[in-house]
């Protein structure tokens, strides 16, 4: 009873830290590396979503209009600081994004101070099933991440942009030679990436009630992980390493150590990761 | 011949320190197929890839139909009606052979790109039969004419082909070079590289020797297979 | 010019930088009070809500003439949660920027800083370090407006295992479970609290620590409830409370609450939301019906000052900066001149009660009855402000529990029902 | 006001970063691993160094400070930097051994979440490290004995000590021969495999010797402080690091040292922000304004170094290579192989498939000693991916090879290397940031030299081993006529002249077989005529050799045996002249229905 019961929690976890994973996976596939700055998309996803809900927009307007905005700010981000280095190799883009990483986080609490806010979501009793409770905000995390996951799905598979970003990410050189233009490509990589982190910076608010500076960096750690799991680069993978990542920290909380479950979430990681090197179904590293 | 689809002239490259290429001068008339070879390190890959903008030309002149096209970048290229089809690693492996085509008419309105993929499935039947599958599980000579497919996709006036047959099983090399010859009757001019000269004069109409980084010898494929030459340019004298 | 003379130049600017910015303030006038807090990291919320409040009061000091005609003026250190900024930063508070006392430390950036603070014997007087750590930890220079945790604890387990605290319809706990939070200023409740209910005759049924931080907190509580509570003591920072009630109340828990002083202020009912906290059971530090008094007035009074609800550490940064503002006065009135160890000296001259002492409860007040020549004991808005040898105060406490939206007293835990 | 007191705080804290700064440096620079998780070194070294000295519980000590642990060992101080560094260099340790498996974007995210692992256990569990109270009676070295207002300046002057020590020491290695290895590591560490170094050892020290350093770090904090606290090791810590690291210069430790005062200088000058006009009237709002925009100054500082100082500010400085020694140049013996009546290298069958492609499709060949041996075949025939699975830089999946009788089939490029194989590569992979000197230097080390114990007590005889590989060195540089290119970097050097450096190497070993994969591409004639010249030379002092060449008329002038090459098998085989008439061949290389 308390396993299936954890089950429910941990799916619902998981499905918040899929969003957020295939947000950043998304970027990697195209741009070959990990942005530490992109948990800030999750909070800037959030705040922004608090503030035009205080401005008087309905909650889930708000939501696509704050998505909307860090997509074009995600553009905007990537095209002065990151593009520049893009033929410099790893390091300096990495360094770059924890830097970015630092100014963002700042500049938010320079702007709404270092207190949490509440998110506007009202108070709803779970619902009973047979004595498993399943809380109503869980589900609409679930509908929300499944249908962003859907849609991402859907991007990929059926639309000329996904396939092209998908081109990219098989083989930039032979793309670009096949008369793809990877700086368009690029911008939709990181709009699209942007706009589901901040869906999913989101998603994170409503799970933890409060929005916080923070927020993002703290919870940029289990993301990765998720990616990694998943195998960088790869949507998929990180779908289904969001949600065992969700899992694996629920079911370590209830069986393990309550306080041991970040720790718990990487040590799976890094046993997985020694096991098979490039996550569960990533191809290449 | 009505006309020179692409023209070279002095055209030097390298990388950084290191040129390969010495003042090359080469012309590709409309709907002509042409064959560049030569030995090992004569600098036949940095020239397809000087004209297509992969390597940036440090002196010379590349010109497309009569316009000016030196240095552009190779998207753009493609844009410009230039196609090029690299030695290896030409498809996207973890895409269908169905999306690897969409990809090559990515540019084109849709019903344009629709007809256009139609088209290259009845001139490459065996693209049709395997529209579903990953690129990266088909044979090599269906992975040729994959590439061959995609490039041509945009109606290209000039198509670009890197040694086409390597990496090919030898009884498929033949195939592939009937092929391309083919494509004559999309009218379509072919500059191809290509190390396996004797196969592949055959089936061209013009062929340029490269030698060092120069043209050694310019003259009718007819001509070329008969040169004794050549077989001293390769095993040296 | 060579690279290394390039790099070299760089840190002698940055030097030149902090030393000209030194040399500048010290040529002014002003009375530097340091604040030796959070700012930025996990626990910046703290200077954040601490810093408006000694505004307050500093307004209040200067706008009715300073200390014998020198304003108040707040240089901030921020501790960024971690210990070596912290050093850092007290360092530069008593070092360069001459700082006559400190508001502040919290109890993490205390261990790094307390040589310094003793070695320079800058007075403290902290508003937000109620760990029991430093229950023991200096003499002389020490002070703290928050009481000890392990009292604090006590005063929990004392209410709720008494119905005569709870109020009206309060029945006593028979089986808590205890939920803390592992942040340095939350652990130290842990001990107290388990021991009090024990104490008084309840074992606690389950002791859950968590990491802060957390997206969520389902398991833990489920583990909670798996203990089959009627009441959980909550001791976390308000982001971390509002979670876990949360998660609590989404899985079907409807028994009681008991949150510390920590939580126990408008601000939080706003974080976490009216209807979630409802009923929940807070811990305040009042003297009296008086004090309690006082504490309306002053969340009216902060109300129109900031237009903030008041915050965590709010009241005890009121006391803190009334003592030190007092103590300033009365040191300047003694012989014109102030320095850090005879401020020390006047901290507990205006806060120690005595024979023939004029309590007052404002620094307006205690302004105008030492001008008229008075001794003044000096009784605040957390309870009389009488400390001990060791900096440390002995509050009663207020039980209040969360009705209609808002928190209203129920009952007063005397201090002697704390033994 | 008190400046000095101030400062010297400071400074002690820029020695400790730059300390961390250097051991990072170690991890990165010299091993490569791109270690987020720098801060957990500094976690443990702290936490060692206070467990082994505080006094045990129960004792005087104890109860005078009325402390609260429960684990205390009453060590001196000296015992604690010596448990830190050992639990340093045992995280470094299993670092490495993950390391080995992960690519780079794996580690990094890998270590990041290692880090936060230790930082959760050091919080959780409080038996030993009292989690969120920390531990706030650290011992601190003479405590009682030097007065709390000088305290701070003798801490200084032993953190520079400390600090000065470790620098001396890994300056001093780092012009050893271990040192020296670990430069070539990083700028090529195939090739350096290839030259029989133990290339994966020699990075675990790396990575060992920089998580030592970092251990240390910690034990010099936590005794300044007197306090540890797990609070202290979050993930903006190890940032800061990089950021010293970068902004110093990767390349050499005086760089990340400057980086690590320059990093003090502006995290604490930018305390001072404030007094702009507008400024303070936004701060009064929020007062986490001003202390947020110090971190938003460092962040965008992060940016800015990264963009426009990519070399640091310190970038590395060409070694000046020792006087040569007077004695007379003289050629190293051939590395001595197994007495054999029989072929020097015999390849059976060799198969090596890459996807769908059969490379090298069973191959086979002889070659005799003393002999020059031309590889011959059109582009794609496996002639490259030949020469790769005979020195080990490839596996072969199946087939045999046998250097002068012994299977050396399947060994990894160091063993093979060392049994007497050596060859170059078609570019040339030098180790460019290393002088021509040095590259030199490192291929004619012998193993023994390059340990780390060599590098810390240099004996006589190691002396004479330097002396004896610098001779060589310069006899190679003479003979190769590129002594006035001593001291230039090789990676300044022209393409022909790295072929020249690239041959060099080989000919400080001077191993009985070589391997060259197209010594003349990209060489002008005269320079490809003379190198051929050199091999001959070589080849008369009884070093064999197969060469992969385009160039035929070389081809044909300088080898007694040919090979042919095509699609993966062996063609033909003979002498020039037999090859040069065989059609086979020329239908191989003009195509045709050879197969």
């Amino acid at each position: 009873m308390i396993f299936i019961q954890t089950l429910v929690f941990g799916l619902a976890l998981g499905g918040v830290i899929a969003v957020s994973a295939v947000g950043l996976t998304l970027a990697y596939g195209v741009t070959r590396f990990i942005n530490f700055a992109f948990g800030e998309f999750l909070t800037l996803g959030a705040f922004f979503c608090l503030m035009l809900a205080g401005m008087g927009l309905p909650l889930v307007w708000a939501g696509l209009l704050a998505a909307l905005i860090v997509g074009v700010l995600g553009v905007l981000l990537a095209r002065a600081f990151y593009d520049p280095l893009m033929s410099r190799g790893l390091l300096p883009l990495l360094v770059t994004s924890v830097g970015i990483a630092f100014v963002v986080q700042n500049l938010v609490r320079m702007i709404a101070g270092s207190n949490p806010f509440r998110f506007p979501l009202p108070l709803m009793r779970p619902i009973d099933i047979a004595g498993i409770f399943v809380p109503r905000e869980q589900l609409i995390i679930l509908g929300v991440a499944l249908a962003a996951m859907l849609a991402v799905h859907l991007l990929l598979r059926f639309t000329m942009l996904g396939k092209k970003m998908r081109a990219v990410a098989d083989d930039p050189a032979l793309a670009r030679v096949a008369g793809i233009s990877s700086r368009r490509v690029l911008d939709a990589t990181w709009f699209v990436s942007a706009l589901i982190g901040a869906l999913g910076g989101i998603l994170l608010a409503i799970t933890q009630i409060t929005v916080a500076p923070q927020m993002g960096w703290h919870f940029l750690l289990v993301v990765f992980a998720a990616v990694l799991l998943g195998g960088i680069g790869s949507p998929y993978g990180a779908m289904i390493g969001g949600l065992l990542i969700g899992l694996a920290m629920e079911l370590g909380a209830t069986y393990i150590a309550a306080n041991y479950s970040y720790a718990f979430a990487f040590v799976v990681l890094i046993a997985v990761l020694i096991l098979r090197p490039r996550g569960l179904l990533g191809g290449r590293g | 011949m009505s006309g020179t689809a692409l023209q070279a002239q002095g055209l030097e490259a390298g990388y950084g320190a290191l040129q390969i290429l010495f003042g090359i001068d080469l012309t590709v008339g409309q709907g002509e197929h042409v064959l560049v070879f030569g030995p090992n390190g004569a600098g036949k890959s940095t020239l397809i890839k000087a004209l297509f903008g992969l390597v940036a030309p440090s002196a010379g002149q590349v010109t497309l139909a009569g316009r000016d096209v030196t240095g552009q970048a190779p998207e753009r290229m493609v844009g410009q009606g230039m196609a090029y089809v690299p030695q290896v690693s030409n498809v996207f492996g973890t895409m269908s052979v169905q999306e690897n085509l969409e990809i090559g008419g990515a540019s084109l309105p849709v019903a344009q790109r629709n007809r256009r993929i139609e088209e290259m499935v009845t001139l490459f039947p065996v693209l049709g039969d395997r529209r579903k599958q990953a690129a990266g599980t088909l044979s090599g000579g269906e992975r040729q004419m994959l590439a061959l497919a995609r490039a041509l996709i945009p109606e290209p006036s000039v198509l670009l082909l890197d040694e086409p047959s390597a990496g090919v099983a030898p009884k498929i090399v033949e195939e592939i070079f009937l092929l391309v010859s083919g494509l004559r009757q999309t009218g379509v001019s072919v500059l191809m590289i290509e190390q396996n000269a004797r196969q592949a004069l055959p089936h061209v109409d013009r062929g340029y020797v490269l030698e060092s980084g120069q043209v050694r010898m310019e003259d009718s494929a007819a001509a070329l297979r008969d040169s004794a030459e050549i077989a001293e340019l390769y095993l040296g004298g | 010019m060579t690279a290394f003379a390039k790099g070299a130049t760089g840190v002698a600017m940055g030097m030149a930088a902090a030393l000209a910015a030194g040399t500048a303030s010290a040529q002014e006038d002003p009375i530097r009070i340091g604040l030796l807090l959070p700012f930025t990291g996990q626990y910046a919320w703290v200077g954040e809500n601490v810093q408006p409040v000694a505004q307050m009061i500093a307004e209040e000091v200067n706008g009715a003439g300073g200390i014998g005609g020198r304003e108040i003026t707040f240089v901030q250190g921020d501790t960024e949660g971690v210990v070596d900024a912290g050093t850092t930063a007290a360092q530069k508070l008593i070092d360069v920027d001459n700082v006559m006392a400190l508001v502040g430390p919290t109890s993490l950036s205390f261990s790094g800083s307390k040589n310094l603070i003793i070695d320079n014997g800058v007075p403290m007087v902290t508003p937000t370090a109620g760990t029991t750590e430093l229950d023991r930890a200096c003499q002389d220079v020490c002070f703290r407006t928050v009481p000890s945790d392990a009292l604090g604890g006590r005063a929990i387990a004392r209410a709720a295992t008494d119905a005569q605290y709870l109020g009206e319809g309060g029945t006593a706990w028979e089986n808590p479970v205890l939920m803390v939070a592992q942040s340095p200023a939350m652990v130290s409740f842990l001990e107290p609290i388990e021991r009090s209910f024990s104490d008084f005759g309840v074992e606690v049924a389950k002791v859950i620590e968590f990491t802060p931080g957390k997206p969520s907190y389902r398991s833990e509580v489920q583990e909670a409830l798996a203990a089959d509570p009627d009441g959980i003591v909550l001791v976390a920072a308000p982001e971390e409370s509002a979670r876990v009630m949360t998660n609590a109340f989404q899985s079907g828990y409807d028994g009681g609450w008991f949150v510390t002083q920590d939580q126990t202020n408008a601000e939080y009912i706003e974080l976490a939301g009216a209807d979630l906290v409802n009923g929940t059971y807070g811990l305040e530090e009042v003297a009296s019906e008086e004090g309690q008094e006082l504490n309306r007035d002053f969340e009216t009074r902060y109300k129109e000052y900031s237009g903030d609800d008041v915050k965590i550490f709010g009241t005890n940064t009121y006391d803190s900066m009334n003592v030190i503002a007092l103590a300033l006065l009365s040191d300047q009135m003694d012989d014109g001149e102030i320095t850090r160890a005879s401020l020390a000296e006047h901290i507990r001259a205006v806060s120690d009660p005595g024979e023939g002492k004029t309590q007052v409860t404002s620094f307006t007040e205690g302004k105008k009855a030492l001008e008229a020549g008075e001794k003044i004991d000096y009784r605040g808005l957390v309870g009389p402000i009488d400390f001990d040898d060791w900096g440390n105060i002995a509050a009663p406490f207020g039980i209040r529990k969360v009705q209609d939206g808002a928190w209203s007293t129920v009952a007063v835990v005397p201090a002697d029902a704390l033994n | 006001m008190d400046l000095l007191a101030f400062a010297t705080g400071l400074i002690s804290l820029a020695l400790i970063y730059g300390l961390l700064a250097i051991g990072l440096n170690l991890q990165f620079g010299f091993a490569g691993v791109i270690n987020f998780g720098y801060v957990a070194f500094f976690a443990v070294g702290a936490f060692a160094s206070a467990i082994v000295t505080l006094p045990p519980p129960g004792s005087e000590a104890y109860l005078e400070a009325s402390a609260r642990y429960d684990i205390g060992l009453g060590l001196p101080i000296a015992a604690g930097f010596i448990a830190a560094a050992l639990a340093g260099a045992l995280l470094a340790l299993f670092i490495g051994a993950v390391s080995a498996r992960l690519a780079t974007h794996y580690l990094a995210v890998a270590t990041f979440a290692m880090a936060e692992v230790v930082r959760s256990v050091l919080g959780n569990e409080t038996w030993l490290t009292r989690g969120e109270f920390g531990i706030s009676n650290v011992p601190q070295p003479l405590g009682g004995v030097i007065s709390p207002e000088s305290y701070a300046l003798f801490y200084l002057a032993l953190t520079a000590v400390v600090v000065g020590l470790i620098f001396a020491l890994l300056r001093r290695l780092g012009e050893k021969p271990f040192g020296r290895l670990l430069r070539a590591i990083k700028d090529d560490e195939v090739s350096a495999r290839t030259l029989g170094k133990r290339t994966a050892s020699a990075k675990l020290r790396a990575l060992a010797i920089g998580g030592a350093v970092g251990g240390v770090a910690g034990a010099l904090w936590t005794h300044s402080l007197g306090v540890v606290h797990v609070g202290q090791f979050v993930p903006i810590v190890t940032f800061q690091i990089w950021l010293a690291m970068l902004m110093g210069g990767s390349g050499n430790h005086w760089g990340a040292l400057l980086g690590a005062f320059v990093l003090i200088a502006i995290r604490e000058g930018t305390r001072f922000v404030g007094g702009i006009p507008g400024l303070d009237e936004i701060a009064a709002a929020n007062p986490s304004f001003l202390p947020s925009l110090r971190f938003v100054l460092i962040g965008l500082l992060l940016i800015a170094v990264v963009r426009f100082f990519p070399g640091g500010l310190l970038p590395e400085r060409r070694r000046k290579a020792p006087a040569a020694p007077g004695t007379a140049p003289a050629h190293a013996p051939p590395v001595p192989v197994a007495a054999t009546d029989g072929p020097i290298l015999e390849v059976a069958g060799l198969r090596k498939r890459f996807g769908g492609l059969a490379a090298v499709d069973g191959a086979g060949f002889v070659l005799r000693p003393g002999t020059i041996t031309g590889l011959i075949g059109p582009n794609g025939a496996g002639k490259s991916t030949m020469i790769d699975l005979l020195s080990g830089v490839q596996r072969p999946d199946g087939g045999t090879v046998r250097l002068a009788g012994e299977d050396i089939t399947g060994l990894t490029p160091e063993e093979i290397a060392d049994k007497g194989l050596g060859r170059t590569f078609q570019t040339p992979r030098l180790y460019p940031s290393m002088t021509v000197w040095e590259n030199l230097m490192v291929a004619g080390m012998p193993r023994g030299n390059e340990t780390l114990r060599a590098g810390l007590w240099s004996s006589a005889a190691r002396r004479r081993a330097e002396q004896a590989a610098a001779a060589r060195a310069e006899a190679v540089l003479a003979e190769l006529e590129i002594a006035h290119m001593r001291d230039e970097l090789a990676g300044s050097l022209s393409g022909g002249q790295r072929k020249l450096l690239s041959l060099g190497r080989q000919m400080m070993r001077r191993p009985p077989l070589i391997l060259l994969d197209e010594p003349a591409a990209g060489v002008n004639r005269r320079l490809a005529g003379d190198l051929f010249d050199r091999i001959a030379e070589l080849n008369r002092q009884g070093t064999t050799f197969l060469i992969v060449e385009h160039e035929m008329q070389l081809i044909m002038r300088y080898c007694d045996r040919i090979v042919v090459m095509h699609q993966g098998r062996v063609l033909a085989e003979g002498t020039p002249e037999e090859i040069r008439a065989n059609a086979e061949v020329i239908e191989a290389y003009l195509g045709g229905a050879v197969a």
